[in-house]
């Protein structure tokens, strides 16, 4: 493994770039580099939103929150312990509740908005 | 595959999946686009699902079939079966299970870390990441629940509730919750700690939503959202991946200005809404006497269809009795009537009129009544003043003039449809009960205001056969 | 160094997810993560600046952009061949000039606004 | 200290500086939190530079410390120096500046990558990344060098110049810039196209920017400040450095949606601006001769002076012609002269006015003007009927009524001052000449309209006297 590592590791990069990256702190700092951009494109995104649209915005963004299925599809598929196992497979039933319907109850929410419209 | 670039194209995917959260979210914010801001953020979700199952993390897709399949189903048929008017309960059943997806998770990750050979602790930042994920995604589940039950008008949740010493015990439990924190991050990995976190933080949730009012459930659901896309994010740090932690944090921060959007439309703040349990009721008695009394005009269908017979604009004002009533079809068919006699006829909606923003929008949509018909606040109130009969249908609070008037009304300084002005104002409801509020309303007493007491949809439909025997 | 790098990472990685994240692939897609987010930022920030700002806020962003001194100090610090160093030296001096002028300038400017303003 | 741990803690402070940016590009854009924002963004860039100084790849800081030194003299002096009429020529400057430095820092890892024994191709995306520097940087350098000089008004750049087959000539070195990137890109390391790549961008740079007009230059170096933006993010890709790829991206995206925004605030689209060179004094001749022909009054001092004696409202309408006089202290006097009579004086702005934008709002800040007289156009409008004497000072488009009347003019449907619709307009300026857009302006033709012929500066201190002689 470690030499395929090597082979993949570009020689510029010094060893203690790479080791610095993936260090647990480097992994965190690159996580919140991103969630701090992500918080800012969601707070600036929303800003003039109309009345009408806020409870199509809750459910469509709720259904955006279902995005946790990414997580439980990887802890019911792998083949882990049995508790981990259930834990996984409830998580992913509760998720894709959360996706699917998500998604559709706000479809029809918007639908009915459109179809007056024309 | 190599491995490698197999995680690599993975990644590569989630960033595709991370751009179109984006537009999707972006798009939903304007009327025209919102429905393809919904179908791009699904679409996102589906790519990140897909290359989500390429992952060599996963090993088996027999539990998984199984799980997406059940999910499906109950999914599809609660979010195709509903009712229009049931819909904020449905929303925030599905926020408690995304909430509830990201605890188990996380603790999914956390027994899995536990039973490594040779074990090794995790580092700082994952095992605050699962507690945060513990305590974030559990108060999200039962609170989001709790929201439901008022919503739904269970029995036991109706009014709000709140045990002695409320907040002390609030306290007392965060206490207790930051306390198994520290245990667990200082000991990892701990699963016991992670299992006592999630229990205290299920009551937790309990406790703070309970005492709230159904009718700040809207708030409150918008707050419980951000919650869970908040829960979602630690996850991804829990997890380590990229597109979690984006769709998290962009659904944490949008929900966070959306509650603050929602308070300021109806004039409060947000520990006012959390932690200002609304006095039901107060300053009643005696002075909804004083202005009441023997200032009532009542009328019945057969007067009020007289006041239809000879006007040429007419307004009407729902509020959240048309909802109760389920009047929004009789209303229809009133439109249509009033419009064959010659009369132009519009509805004016009030931002916060309803129990959840845009409720009159979708309800009077529900019942096809066109959309240039319904106007914004702000445009339709210079106009109150050239209309001739105004028709208020189960509103209250949104047509009170105390707003303007009374300086310690709980109301007080929220924009209202000044209804006042027009020639003659009807006001269907069904008794002189106070609306959300809990104040009385000065409008019910004024010279050119007659009320018309009876349930929304009965007053509407006995309302068109008189109209109609003219 | 390897070592270094074993010590470092948290087992629960598996060494292809490491692998991955700092092979050349690896870096550009997270590069481009955060230049995705924050091309949105910068798009959702501008929206409804009032012309006055327009001049400050040209100055202001150009100021920012000479951030490629960070660029600048690495390559005249490193003690390459000479040619990269005297490369990394002119840079240096221009991104100096871009930042210091640029945040001067501006503040100038703005300053000017302010003082009427009370 | 350990080398991963110091990794670490630079990219934090990177991460830190990279949310400084962002606070500080969002103070920026309103005018409360402008200085403000624009501190954020400075104290962000010394957090970037003081953790980079902390890296190990920092061998020796002697040609640090001269390079800092140089550049911050040079720098300081010209930002403290410059007058505030040539601020647009300094911003050009140094944004040439900020775009030359990427191309160089790119290079120099080229050749760093290049020399590395034992040798390895770098990955396809870093030479894209070198070549997209090397190619947005020197166009960047060398369009802002032709922008400083246009705006300087240096004699052989004072009109726009187009070559013959302009248009052509650019393709043809677009195409050639392509090829030599392929080149860089297929057969990496490779310096020698880097080179080529950032001489023939160097041509490209001047030929795209020298036939625009002078007046579009404040809309070309938006757009050269966003694509050194984009040069600093690509430099970020080729060092992997996060908080370059944060700030030029910002930089790059912000820059893109303030070029669209001043090119609609002139009524005009990017591609006319950048390729459709404007005819200047198109339509004059005749037309000129027509419109002016025996209408036109001429008035001095003393006549203009009598005017003010009994005006009781007056407006005076700044516009490029002020700057080129540098006439605003005298306005300064003006005002004072007049308010100590008892009229009251406000200053209408027009968005465009000037040659960049808040132009006018900067000249007459200057002078110490207070900012509560100066109105915006929509604000202002509605109140020139009420108004008794109009001084127009230097302006000449911005108030021109064919942009209400003429379709085909080339500022038809930009919003203009509707000074014409005063009691009495004065305008000062020294002939006939027609303005930017170099079309003859109805309103000096119009019956109450008094053409004041003479320098700007020079006009308003005869004003002055003649004023007090009264
Ligand atoms: N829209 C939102 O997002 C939102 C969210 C949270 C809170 N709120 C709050 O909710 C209130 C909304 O104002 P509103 O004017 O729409 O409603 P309201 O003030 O709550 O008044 C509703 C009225 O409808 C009547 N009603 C109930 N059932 C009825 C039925 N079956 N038939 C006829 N009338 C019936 C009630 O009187 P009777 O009992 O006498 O019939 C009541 O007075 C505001 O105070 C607002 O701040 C809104
Ligand atoms: N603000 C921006 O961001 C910006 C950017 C690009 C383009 N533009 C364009 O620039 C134009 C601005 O309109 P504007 O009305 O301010 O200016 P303008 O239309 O360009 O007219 C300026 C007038 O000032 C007179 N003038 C020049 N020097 C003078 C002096 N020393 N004393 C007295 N008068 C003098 C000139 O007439 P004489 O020669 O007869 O004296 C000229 O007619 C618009 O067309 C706009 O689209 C603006």
């Amino acid at each position: 493994m470690i030499e395929l590592l090597h082979q993949q590791v570009f020689l510029a990069q010094t060893m203690a770039d790479v080791a610095a990256k993936v260090s647990p702190l480097g992994l965190l700092i690159a996580g919140l580099t991103i969630f701090a951009l992500a918080v800012f494109v969601g707070f600036e995104i929303i800003t003039k939103i109309p009345p009408t649209l806020h409870t199509p915005l809750m459910s469509g963004s709720n259904a955006i929150s279902g995005i946790t299925i990414v997580g439980a599809i990887l802890a019911s598929g792998a083949e882990e312990t049995t508790m981990a196992a259930i834990l996984g497979l409830a998580a992913l039933i509760m998720a894709t509740i959360n996706v699917v319907g998500g998604f559709l109850v706000t479809n029809r929410m918007l639908a009915m908005f459109k179809k007056k419209r024309k | 595959m190599d491995p490698v670039l197999r995680t690599n194209l993975i990644n590569l995917a989630y960033l595709a999946a991370a751009i179109l959260f984006i537009l999707g979210l972006k798009g939903m914010t304007h009327p025209r686009s919102a429905v393809r801001g919904n179908l791009l953020a699904a679409l996102a979700m589906l790519v990140a699902i897909v290359a989500t199952l390429a992952s060599q993390q996963v090993l088996s897709y027999g539990m998984i079939v199984v799980g997406v399949a059940i999910g499906t189903v109950i999914g599809a048929i609660l979010a195709v079966r509903v009712e229009m008017t049931a819909m904020p309960q449905l929303v925030a059943i599905f926020n408690g299970f995304g909430g509830g997806a990201s605890v188990l998770v996380a603790g999914a990750e956390l027994i899995k870390v536990s039973q490594m050979v040779p074990s090794v602790p995790p580092p700082v930042a994952m095992s605050v990441a699962v507690v945060l994920s513990g305590l974030i995604g559990t108060v999200t589940f039962w609170g989001s629940l709790v929201a439901y039950a008022k919503l739904q008008e269970l029995k036991q949740f109706k009014k709000p509730m709140s045990l002695p010493a409320h907040q002390l015990i609030n306290a007392g439990l965060a206490v207790l919750v930051i306390a198994l924190g520290f245990w667990a991050v200082l000991d990892p990995p701990n699963v016991a700690a992670y299992w006592a976190i999630c229990l205290i933080a299920s009551i937790l949730g309990v406790t703070l939503v309970i005492p709230i009012g159904g009718a700040d459930m809207p708030v409150v659901i918008a707050l419980l959202n951000s919650y869970s896309g908040l829960a979602a994010a630690a996850t991804g740090f829990v997890i380590d991946n990229t597109v979690l932690i984006v769709a998290g944090s962009l659904v944490g921060a949008s929900g966070l200005i959306l509650t603050r959007i929602m308070c300021k439309a109806m004039n409060r703040s947000l520990v006012n809404v959390l932690f200002g349990v609304m006095d039901a009721g107060s300053g009643g008695g005696s002075d909804t006497d004083e202005i009441y009394e023997g200032r009532i005009k009542s009328a019945g269908a057969d007067e009020v269809a007289m006041l239809f017979d000879t006007a040429e604009r007419v307004i009407i004002v729902p509020g959240y009795g048309l909802a109760v009533a389920q009047a929004q079809h009789a209303v229809r068919e009133l439109t249509d009537i009033l419009e064959a006699r010659g009369a132009t006829v519009e509805f004016a909606i009030h931002p916060v009129a309803g129990r959840m923003p845009g409720h009159m929008n979708v309800l009077l949509a529900e019942a096809e009544i066109s959309y240039d018909k319904l106007k914004e606040m702000d445009h339709i109130n210079p106009s109150f003043a050239q209309t001739d009969v105004v028709l208020v249908i189960g509103a209250n609070d949104v047509v009170n003039p105390l707003a303007r008037t009374d300086p310690s009304s709980p109301i007080a300084g929220m924009p209202i449809l000044n209804v006042d002005q027009a020639k003659t104002v009807v006001v269907i409801k069904r008794s002189l009960s106070p609306g959300f509020a809990g104040i009385p309303n000065p409008l019910f007493a004024a010279d050119n205001c007659l009320m018309y007491f009876a349930d929304g949809k009965q007053a509407i439909v006995d309302l068109n056969t008189a109209i109609k025997e003219l």
